[in-house]
């Protein structure tokens, strides 16, 4: 069955992030990463979802918190840890680290640690490709509190007033930092696009990807104009960091555990264990390729600034 | 339209823009201009007038009020195969878009190891007098020439502009940040056409004129000053000003502005900004840096006065410095004592050579 | 009948305004008056409508179009004549020029010729009313062009969050420059303050100094929280300068002569009559001061830098 | 919280920031601290810590992600009575304030002839190390110190913080930029208290060790790191460094500077931006502008590598100057060769001094 296989697919690529991403916890204490990480353990059924439609030649504009989207748009997992730690194989020949990931030969066009930053240059990209008549989608993906910078709105503003093919994709896992949405915004994201008169969807489970997926593509699949679409998640570790952080009082484990109890990747326990063990297998490759990998040349300090 | 003129005809400065931004939309289907105003009857003082009919709406485009948006869709743009020319009418008006230009375009080939190229070029004019004031007067050329990334220039003349726009737009592959000067865009300069590439590095310093007296290094409406003050000593002192138009803030010629420095053993730098942190500093630790000893005496430098733009036109020409400020500073530096007994330009010439002014738009 | 004795006295004011700026047309040419001038014809009526029910304590924030705000507000017609002629007896001593007015012993906190942005300032000036307990209101007076800027939106969440009492004052007159709203602008003004739960009011006839006035009042009658007010205007002459440019073509003179029709400036001749003389002979007077006003002192060039 | 210790008691620059905050919130009641995440649990790297529940969340405001927003109405707030200060965990976001830090808070005194004051604090955190990368690692005192109407100060250890933040929250009408460094957080220096008018002016140059072999003009972190270049070169080569502490960029003590560079004859600038355009750059056109002929060889600056930061720590490493960068700098310039002979400090104990730094928050 099709949509079975789509299922155990898109699982696959969310347990691979996943795995992924406690592999990092894992080393972290080795100090082998040297990189602050925004780890996206329990929003991996967004990049998923989000990606499963997308082409190489579709372009994704990320943030700080990437790794998700880096692999899900099929950016390359050597290159991935070479990059954390430091080496001369890195995607970025270790000068991009976690925060700054990208893979243009899949389309993944950077991300900024800049909150909100990334937004206007998806506009933009949309711009070109319609000048040039490229058959391509352009996806901002950005959190819940990129929203309150000024340049979302003007990007917003600019791509509707241009009928830009840009995708705006909110991913709202409740928080900034430590703090709550209810705290800074006075405002219901989802009733911000229709202002602009922007198509809005909002994905309620995120951590669903073929929900996500399904949702997604029937957003966007009139390519005509911008589409703004809300996925509403939750990230399990620290804002920054590889710890929990449910003890410092800015949230509660509760709200962690009814995410879990929706999360297939903690649900379907029998798909964990199938694939597990080669996804492993490949994590260690990549981390083993990385750690034997070479450190830049001193050379490469002074390379590539203009 | 300035069609090809025949060589060393006069251009005005505002000529030059439109010529080469006519150009860039002429000569590669991909750039496109963005701007507020750039599609409108004043076109930009001028400087896109009429490309928006000839090359439509979509490659010059009004842009709504929104300068950091701006400046990031055009780096987004850049990024998928456009070439974006973004202007600002005022480059006060760029302190919106810092955080794209700094934190972004400046850092987007290296940040990323060199996956992507940024080619873009952002035109930000600077205003002055007719009471621009505080907030419509700065000459942003140092905060952007402190940031490794960023290529900034200053065109002082139309031929600087014919030299360097199409060079730019057409093969160079970073983010270039232009400070025109609106005092400039009326006058009228010689310029020479013919071999396009008659210069190796046109992103650099120039030598303007040969003296051997003092090294005057001065960009973009101050080059013009040190023309008329070196005029005017070599006429009633005898004195010869050797003067640098530094032209790229960012990628200054050290080699031509130390060996300058060593041959006549003084320096005046006059810049359109503020002296701290700015041009005349930069200039200082190259020498210092390299050859101090090469200073007979104490360097001079020329800017804005240390506060704020005022408005009233008594205060504003205290503000700026003027021929007289320039002639009475190398004549003391070269005479070597506050009684130099050379005569000074008469400052109210400056109004034959900037016309009058009136407004910003 | 104390109707028709506010219409009197607004009347009064706005065409005090108007001819204030009809003299500075006389006087452009002169070349004393060496500032970049935006003028309000056609817009009096908002700010004396505006102005009314402001006390000297309630604060008002303006742009560089602010001759008409500042007039309002009461601020001196000497100082005023004086600080565009450059007199060192001008309100800020020759250094404001047009651009930036300013009366803080009527409460006009400034004006910024950088489009967009003292609306925040507004909103700091409504935190601290509030925090230090001052009876205040505090008025933000942007056009529809500044809405475009990202700092717009970030003021009216910031207030909306907080509830601060501040009047946030949109004078729509249709252009931004030469560029049209719909060039620019891919929303409705009236639709963006309710996304923040501001309280939205549309006055439809901003010529109308006592509707502008009344509905003004209105509007603020409840002083906790935000409130946002879009005035429809029309500004007769060039965007900046003294001229008229319908010759320019991106707008006709047939939306001058409605907006003509309209105005009590044009259509009350009686009244103008009456009230002329009496304003031309304050204003010459008040031209006279300027003129006769010393320049600013070389040592003021340095002075209040910090 | 930390109650007043005795005299030269340690206290570490972190809380030395706690303290002054919690002292400008309880000496006056009009201040207040906006910023993202000031009321949080990690309490900007635990700079404000507790005080929301001690003062009130509505005195120790978390802000939404707005740095233009927040930048202007902290000016409003101070305008209409308040004293506000602001926070950026990074300097780098304090670009997208630039408009109002620049056109705005730096001239609202001067272009208002002086009717209005903007006494503020704005707080900018450098970062460094562990892969701050190219947009959390910048240093952006120039850029701000070229600006009139602006003061600039990089606090270099607990004490200049006790001397300087209290002063400006009670004494000083006008806006400051406080740059602080965050690998300095964790670090215990000794202070001294007692007189806290101790100094004359708090917001200028000091000079924090005396010699004779050369002046070393230092700014943030890197005073710390000529204090040990210091020591290690008169322990091991009898080279005596006299180290000023440059302290507030826009308003340095230039007596102080150039009395010593007389004095000396050498000059070593070693600040934490890049070069050009920088603190050496202002540095050098003090000397050149005053007394070029005080230098007996070419100065010698350090900064970060003209580059974006990078991530790597091997990058990282080279782009930063460190201790052995620093005394082979001085070596050389005092020996007066390259082969110095002067054996050179050991980096490794860099980190003995930074501990381990993990992580931005
Ligand atoms: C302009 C800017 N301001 C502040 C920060 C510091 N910061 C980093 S992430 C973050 C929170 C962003 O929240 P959100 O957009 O919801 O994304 P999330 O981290 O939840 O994925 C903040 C405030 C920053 N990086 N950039
Ligand atoms: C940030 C900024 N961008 C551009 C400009 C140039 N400019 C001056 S006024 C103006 C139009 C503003 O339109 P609107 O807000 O509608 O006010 P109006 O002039 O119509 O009263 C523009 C673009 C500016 N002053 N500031
Ligand atoms: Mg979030
Ligand atoms: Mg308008």
């Amino acid at each position: 069955m099709s949509g079975d296989e789509d299922y155990k697919r898109m699982f696959h690529q969310a347990l691979r992030i996943r795995l992924v991403e406690e592999r990092i916890i894992d080393l972290y204490p080795s100090d082998r990463i040297q990189s602050p990480v925004h780890l996206s353990i329990g929003q991996e059924g967004a990049a998923v979802g989000v990606c499963n439609g997308l082409r190489d030649t579709d372009l994704l504009f990320g943030s700080y918190r990437g790794h998700a989207y880096y692999l899900a748009k099929g950016g390359d997992l050597k290159s991935f840890f070479a990059e954390l730690f430091g080496r001369a194989t890195g995607m970025a020949g270790g000068k991009a680290g976690s925060m700054h990931l990208a893979a243009p030969d899949v389309g993944f066009q950077g991300c900024s640690a800049v909150v909100a930053s990334s937004i206007p240059h998806a506009v933009g990209a949309a711009l070109a490709a319609r000048r040039l008549g490229k058959d391509q989608r352009i996806v901002a993906v950005f959190g819940d509190g990129a929203t309150e910078e000024g340049v979302f709105h003007e990007s917003l503003n600019f791509a509707a007033l241009h009928d830009l093919p840009v995708v705006f994709v909110c991913e709202n896992n409740g928080y900034a930092v430590h703090a709550a949405l209810s705290a800074r915004q006075a405002y219901s994201i989802s009733k911000l696009p229709a202002v602009y008169g922007i198509p809005y969807t909002r994905i309620e489970e995120g951590a669903d990807f073929v929900a996500v997926d399904k949702e997604f593509t029937t957003a966007v699949a009139d390519t005509t104009g911008p589409k703004f679409i809300e996925i509403m998640t939750y990230r399990s570790k620290e804002h920054v960091g590889v710890a929990d952080d449910f003890h410092a009082g800015y949230r509660t484990d509760v709200e962690f555990r009814d995410w879990q109890a929706k999360d297939p990747l903690v649900q379907d326990t029998a798909l964990v264990e199938e694939y597990q063990p080669a996804i492993e297998g490949e994590i260690s490759e990549a981390v083993n390729f990385a750690e034997t990998s070479p450190l830049p040349a001193p050379e490469d300090l002074l390379a590539d600034v203009i | 339209m300035t069609d090809n003129p025949s060589p060393s005809e006069p251009l005005s400065y505002a000529g030059a823009l439109l010529e080469t931004m006519r150009g860039a939309l002429a000569s590669n289907p991909h750039s496109i201009i963005m701007g507020q105003g750039v599609d409108d009857f004043k076109g930009t003082f001028g400087t896109t007038l009429g490309l928006a009919d000839e090359f439509g709406a979509e490659r010059v485009m009004d842009m709504p009020l929104a300068e950091e948006g701006m400046t990031g869709i055009a780096l987004g743009a850049t990024l998928n195969g456009l070439y974006p020319i973004t202007t600002h009418i005022r480059a006060d008006f760029a302190f919106l878009a810092t955080n794209q230009i700094i934190n972004l375009i400046a850092k987007y080939k290296y940040m990323f190891g060199g996956l992507f190229e940024v080619p873009m070029l952002i035109r930000a004019v600077v205003g002055r007098s007719w009471g621009q004031g505080a907030q419509h007067s700065q000459s942003p050329q140092s905060q952007f020439a402190h940031v490794p990334g960023l290529t900034v220039i200053m065109p002082a003349d139309s031929q600087s502009i014919l030299d360097m726009y199409p060079y730019i737009v057409e093969n160079y592959r970073g983010p270039v940040i232009s400070i025109e000067h609106r005092l400039l865009y009326d006058l009228e300069f010689n310029v020479e056409r013919g071999d396009p590439n008659r210069l190796e590095n046109p992103l650099t310093s120039r030598l303007i004129r040969e003296g051997s007296d003092v090294t005057i290094v001065a960009t973009s409406i101050m080059v013009l000053e040190a023309r008329r003050a070196a005029e005017h000593l070599a006429k009633t002192a005898s004195i010869e000003c050797e003067i640098i138009d530094l032209n790229s803030p960012s990628h200054p010629d050290a080699d031509l502005i130390l060996s300058s420095v060593r041959k006549t053993g003084r320096l005046v730098v006059a810049d359109t900004s503020w002296r701290p942190y700015g041009v005349a500093a930069e200039i200082c630790r190259m020498v210092c840096e390299n050859d101090p000893s090469a200073l007979q005496a104490p360097a001079v430098s020329l800017g804005m006065a240390p506060a704020p733009c005022p408005t009233a036109k008594s205060l504003e020409d205290a503000y700026y410095p003027n021929l007289t400020d320039l002639t009475d500073g190398i004549a003391r530096l070269v005479v070597g004592r506050e009684q130099h007994g050379v005569p000074l330009a008469d400052e109210t010439s400056m109004r034959d050579v900037y016309k009058s002014f009136k407004g910003p738009f």
